[in-house]
C-alpha cells in the first residue's frame, strides 16, 4: 500500500513431514507488499498454519523458496527476527512468564534493549492494549482470551514491522475480537504495520484485510483478491470449504430475488446502499 | 522406592557436603564438555521433562508410598548430561515445595542421577544387543532403579555412625531411659553391633518395597517408550542403531 | 497432589508481615533455620526451633488447609525409624528436624510469589539454571492441565474402571504417553515461540 | 419439545477454584427440558466451561444443586456418564487414540458392549460423520477440525440422549462448521437428542440453538429466551461482551433509517421479508 516494496515472498514450496504428508504450497505465488493486510482462508488441515511456520523459519521447505525481507528465514531468520511479531495459534507455550509483565520484557531483553527502554516498551504496549489490570499477574492463572491479548503485547513490544497472526480470533468473545480488530487496524494505519493472518470467521475477513489468499486442499493458492473480489463475484467458494460472509449471501440472495442493491462489505455500507436504493424507487 | 527424598537433618555434615562438592564438580564438568547451543536448544524440553518428573513424584501412590519418577525415560530422551542438569532442577523445585530437604539436594541428585544417566547408557547397550525396544527398556530400567536403589542405601549406610552418635550422645538417662531397656529386651543377643543391627534391618525394610517400584516404574516405562515410539520414534533417536 | 495454584493464590494476596519482607531476608532466615537444624543436637534446642516456625505460622494466619504440607516429608523420615531400631530420642531428633525443614519451606513458599524467590536464587545459581528452573515451573502447569483434561477424558469415556483392570491399566498407561507426547510438544512449541521473541543462546529473564 | 421432561437442572451453584477464582452460576435457573438445543452465550472466562463441567460432576459444587437425569452427577456420574456425549473444549486431550478407529471404538469396548457390536457402532458413526478418509490414520496427526470431528463421533457413538459441547465450532472451517450443525440438527429431528453447547459465534446461535442463556461476569444467568427474544429486542448485549448478528444489526440499522422490514434470524428469512416489503410499497 504504502510504497509496494515487496516485504514476503513464497514461491511454490514443497513441504514433507515426517509422517510423510506432504504440503505443497503452489500455485499462486504468495506475495505480500508493505502495509498490506493480508488474510489466508481454506479449510481445515489444507497448510495455512505451516505456510506460516515457513515464513518464520521454524520449517525449512524441501523444495522451493521463501523471502522474507529479503532473506531466506530458514537460514537467517535472527536477522529479521526483530521485525517480525508472531502469535502463534496456540497461546498457551507461547507465553513464559513467570508474570505477565515479565513475558512482555522477554523479546526487549533478549534484543539486548536496555533495561530501562525495554520497560519503557513494555509499559507501552500494556497502556495500549488496556493489560494493566493484570500485569502483575502469573501468567498460568489467565483466560483463554487475557493469554491471547498478552501473546500479541508479546509481539507488538518490539514495534515490528511484520505481524504473523495464525487465527487470532478462536475463543475470544465478539467483543475482545472487536478490541483485537481495533487495535490491529490502527496500528496498521498509524505506523504502517504489514499483518499475515489466518483465519476462518469469513465474516470478519472484510474488515481485517485488504488482500485475500484462499488455500486448497494441500496447499494450492489458487485466489488472491479485494475482500470485495473473492466474494462479490461468483466463485466456488465451497470448494474452498468456505462460505461467503453473511451480508454477501444476504444481497447474492436478495440479486436473484430480482432486488440488485450492490454488494457491500459492511454493514453500514449495507444499509446505506439499501436506503439509497429505495429512496431512488420512492421518487 | 525407587528413590528416597533424603530429609534435612539426618545425615551428617560431611556427607552432604561431599555430596554438594561432588555434584557440583560434575555439573561443572558436564557443564564445559556440553555444547551450549545444544544446551540452549534443548532447554525446553530439559524443563519438560524436569515438570513431568516433579508431577510425577508428587502422585502418591498412596499404600506403599510408591511414586513414579521417570526417570529413566527422561534420561532415554534427554541424554546422559542434560539428565544431570533435570534431576538438580527436579531436587530444587521439590524441595521448594517441602518435599525433601534442602541440605541433602546434592546427594539426592546424585542418587537420582544415576537412575536417569544409567538408565540411558543401559537402555543404548540392551537396544544394540537385544534389538527389541519393550524387554530393553524394562531390564535398562530395572537395572538402573538397582543401582540407584542401592547408592541411596550406601549414602545412608556412610550416615550410621553419625546416627549411633546422635543415639548415643545422652542416651543414658532421662525419659528415653525405658525406651532403651525395652529395646534391649527386643534384641537380647544380637547387641553385637547395634548401628549394623539397625542397619541392616532397613535394608530388609526398603529392598522389598523397592522391588516392587522397580517392577511397577519398569512396566510404566515400558509402556510409554513402546506409546512414544510408536508416535514420535523420532524422540528415542534409535535410527542409527535400527537401520 | 500438591495444590500449587492455592500456594501462589497465598503467596501473590496474602498480607502478613512475612509477605512483606523481602525475600533476601526470608531466604537467609530459612538458611538459619537450616544451621539450626543441622547443628542442633538435643530436642530441646530442636523443639524451640519448631515451635518458633509454628507460631510464625499461626500468626501469620495461615490457612490451616496447607499444615499437612508440612508433614509431608515424615513419609520419608518414618525410613529412618528403622535405622534406629525403634529409639524414642533419635525418632524424635529426627522428626523434629524434618518437621522444622519442611515448615520452614513452605513458610517461605507461602509468603514469597516463586517469580520472586527464583529470582533471589538468580544472584546465587548460574542463570542456566534459574532459566530453566522457571521454563520448569512454567512447564508444570502445562502439564497440569494435560494432565486434568486427560483425566476427565478417562473419566468422562468410562476408562476407568475398577471392575476392568486390565483394561483400565490399558488406558491409563497410554494416557501416560499421550501425556509425555504432548508435554514434548508442547516444549517444542514453546522453543519456536522462543527463538521467535529473540532468543538466541542465552535466555534474559530481567535485565542482568 | 418432546414432553417437556426436565433433564437438566441446576439451581445457584458456587464453585471456588483453588486459586480461590469464585464463580457463581446464580441468577435464572438453568434448566433443560428434553429435545431442547440449549446454547449458552457470554464473554472470555465468565463460566460457562465451569457450568459444564458441574453438569458432567468433573467439577462438585461448594454450594447449590445440580440434577442430570434426576440424578447428582457429583455423586453418581457413572450411572448416567452412558446417555451423555461430550466434547469439551479441548479436544486435545479428549482423543486417546492411538489410531481414529481406536478412539472411537474407546467408549463402547469400556461399557462393556461386545467386541462386535462396538465395530458396528463405531462404524456407523464413522460412515454418518464421512470420516472414513482418516479413520487408519494416527490422531496426533490430524488437523484441528479433524480432531474435532473425531471428538464428536467419540462423543455420538453410545447415541447419547444428551450432548454437552463446550465451543465445537472454534477453529472449524465454514463448511466443516456447516456440517457440523447439519449433522447435530438431524440427530436432533431424527432421535430428540437433547443439547447443551457454549458458543462465541453469535451468527450461527439461531441456527443451533431453541433456547439461548446469557451469562455475565462470573457466572451470572441473567437472560433466557430463544434467539428472536434474546436478538429480537433491543438488550444491552454489550455488557456481556457480545454484539448481535449480522443480520440483526443490519435490520436494527435500517429500522433506525426508518425501514422497518421486521427481525429476521434466517438469511432465507431476511430475503423473503425485504422481498415482500419491497412488492408492498411497489403496488
Ligand atoms: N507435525 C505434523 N506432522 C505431520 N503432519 C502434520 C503436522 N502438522 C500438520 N500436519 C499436516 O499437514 C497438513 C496441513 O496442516 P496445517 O496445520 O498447516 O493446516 P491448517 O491449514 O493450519 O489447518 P487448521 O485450519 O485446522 O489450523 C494437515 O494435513 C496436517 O494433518
Ligand atoms: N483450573 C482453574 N483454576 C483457577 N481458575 C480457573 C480455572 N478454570 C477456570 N478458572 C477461572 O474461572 C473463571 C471461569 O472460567 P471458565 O473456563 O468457566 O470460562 P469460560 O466462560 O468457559 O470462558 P471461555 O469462553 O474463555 O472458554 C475464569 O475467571 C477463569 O480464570
Ligand atoms: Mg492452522
Ligand atoms: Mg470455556
Amino acid at each position: 500500500m504504502k510504497n509496494g516494496e515487496r516485504i514476503v515472498e513464497v514461491d511454490c514450496i514443497t513441504h514433507v513431514y515426517p509422517d510423510q504428508t506432504k504440503v505443497q504450497i503452489c500455485g499462486l505465488d504468495f506475495v505480500v507488499n508493505r502495509g498490506e493486510r493480508v488474510s489466508i482462508l481454506g479449510s481445515n488441515g489444507c497448510g495455512k498454519t505451516t505456510l506460516l511456520k515457513h515464513l518464520l523459519g521454524i520449517l525449512v521447505p524441501r523444495d522451493g523458496s521463501v523471502r522474507v525481507f529479503g532473506l531466506d528465514p530458514g537460514k537467517e531468520y535472527s536477522k529479521i527476527s526483530r521485525k517480525i511479531g508472531v502469535v502463534m495459534q496456540d497461546v498457551d507455550e507461547q507465553i513464559l512468564g513467570p508474570t505477565v509483565f515479565d513475558d512482555i520484557l522477554f523479546a526487549p531483553l533478549n534484543y539486548g534493549v536496555g533495561k530501562k527502554e525495554a520497560v519503557r516498551l513494555a509499559q507501552h504496549v500494556i497502556e495500549r492494549l488496556g493489560l494493566e489490570p493484570i500485569q502483575k499477574k502469573i501468567v498460568n492463572y489467565l483466560s483463554g482470551g487475557e493469554k491471547k491479548k498478552v501473546a500479541l503485547a508479546g509481539a507488538l513490544v518490539m514495534e515490528p514491522d511484520l505481524l504473523v497472526l495464525d487465527e487470532p480470533f478462536t475463543g475470544l468473545d465478539p467483543l475482545s475480537r472487536r478490541d483485537f480488530i481495533q487495535v490491529l487496524n490502527e496500528l496498521n494505519r498509524e505506523k504502517g504495520i504489514t499483518s499475515i493472518m489466518t483465519l476462518h470467521e469469513v465474516d470478519l475477513a472484510p474488515e481485517v484485510a485488504d488482500v485475500l489468499y484462499l488455500m486448497h486442499g494441500h496447499g494450492d493458492l489458487s485466489e488472491r483478491g479485494t475482500p470485495g473480489e473473492i466474494f462479490g463475484k461468483f466463485k466456488d467458494l465451497g470448494s474452498f470449504n468456505l462460505e461467503e460472509p453473511t451480508l454477501t449471501r444476504l444481497f447474492k440472495g436478495l440479486k436473484e430475488e430480482g432486488l440488485d442493491f450492490g454488494d457491500p462489505l459492511g454493514i453500514d455500507e449495507a444499509i446505506g446502499l439499501i436506503k439509497k436504493h429505495w429512496n431512488d424507487t420512492q421518487k | 522406592m525407587s528413590h528416597i527424598h533424603l530429609p534435612d537433618g539426618v545425615l551428617p555434615i560431611w556427607l552432604w557436603g561431599s555430596g554438594f562438592a561432588v555434584a557440583i564438580l560434575i555439573g561443572f564438568v558436564l557443564f564445559r564438555f556440553i555444547k551450549k547451543e545444544e544446551l540452549t536448544r534443548r532447554l525446553p524440553l530439559l524443563g519438560m521433562m524436569s515438570a513431568a518428573m516433579v508431577l510425577g513424584a508428587s502422585v502418591e501412590i498412596v499404600p506403599i508410598a510408591y511414586h513414579v519418577n521417570l526417570t529413566v525415560i527422561s534420561g532415554i530422551l534427554l541424554g546422559p548430561s542434560l539428565i544431570f542438569m533435570a534431576t538438580f532442577i527436579v531436587n530444587v523445585v521439590l524441595a521448594l515445595f517441602g518435599h525433601g530437604g534442602i541440605t541433602v539436594i546434592g546427594l539426592n541428585t546424585l542418587t537420582l542421577s544415576i537412575e536417569g544417566i544409567f538408565g540411558y547408557l543401559f537402555f543404548r547397550l540392551f537396544w544394540k544387543i537385544l534389538r527389541r525396544l519393550m524387554p530393553a527398556t524394562f531390564i535398562a530400567t530395572f537395572l538402573a532403579l538397582c543401582l540407584s536403589t542401592f547408592s541411596m542405601i550406601g549414602v545412608v549406610g556412610l550416615g550410621v555412625p553419625h546416627y549411633e552418635e546422635l543415639l548415643h550422645k545422652n542416651g543414658g538417662h532421662g525419659v528415653f531411659e525405658f525406651k532403651l531397656i525395652k529395646e534391649k529386651d527386643d534384641h537380647h543377643g544380637e547387641n553385637k553391633e547395634k548401628g549394623e543391627i539397625n542397619f541392616k534391618r532397613f535394608i530388609a525394610i526398603v529392598l522389598p518395597l523397592s522391588l516392587m517400584g522397580w517392577l511397577l516404574e519398569g512396566v510404566i516405562t515400558t509402556l510409554m517408550t513402546r506409546y512414544i515410539h510408536r508416535l514420535r520414534p523420532d524422540l528415542l533417536k534409535l535410527e542409527k542403531e535400527a537401520r | 497432589m500438591i495444590q500449587l495454584s492455592y500456594l501462589d493464590y497465598l503467596a501473590v494476596e496474602g498480607k502478613s508481615f512475612l509477605h512483606c519482607l523481602s525475600p533476601g531476608w526470608k531466604i537467609a532466615g530459612m538458611l538459619l533455620v537450616l544451621s539450626g537444624i543441622v547443628l542442633l543436637r538435643n530436642p530441646s534446642g530442636l523443639l524451640l526451633l519448631y515451635g518458633m516456625l509454628l507460631s510464625l505460622f499461626f500468626l501469620c494466619r495461615l490457612p490451616l488447609r496447607i499444615f499437612p504440607l508440612t508433614l509431608y516429608p515424615l513419609l520419608f523420615a518414618v525410613l529412618f525409624i528403622f535405622v534406629s531400631g525403634f529409639q524414642g530420642r533419635f525418632i524424635l531428633l529426627v522428626f523434629l528436624k524434618v518437621l522444622s525443614g519442611s515448615t520452614g519451606v513452605v513458610l517461605l513458599l507461602v509468603t514469597t510469589p516463586y517469580p520472586l524467590i527464583f529470582r533471589t536464587l538468580d544472584r546465587i545459581l548460574p542463570s542456566i539454571f534459574v532459566t530453566a528452573l522457571f521454563l520448569t515451573y512454567r512447564s508444570i502447569f502445562i502439564l497440569i492441565n494435560v494432565l486434568e483434561e486427560t483425566r476427565h477424558a478417562l473419566y468422562l469415556r468410562r476408562g476407568f474402571q475398577w471392575r476392568h483392570p486390565w483394561r483400565s491399566l490399558v488406558n491409563i498407561s497410554n494416557a501416560f504417553g499421550h501425556l509425555v507426547i504432548k508435554g514434548i510438544e508442547a516444549s517444542e512449541k514453546m522453543y519456536e515461540s522462543m527463538v521467535l521473541r529473540g532468543f538466541k543462546n542465552k535466555i534474559h529473564y530481567r535485565g542482568e
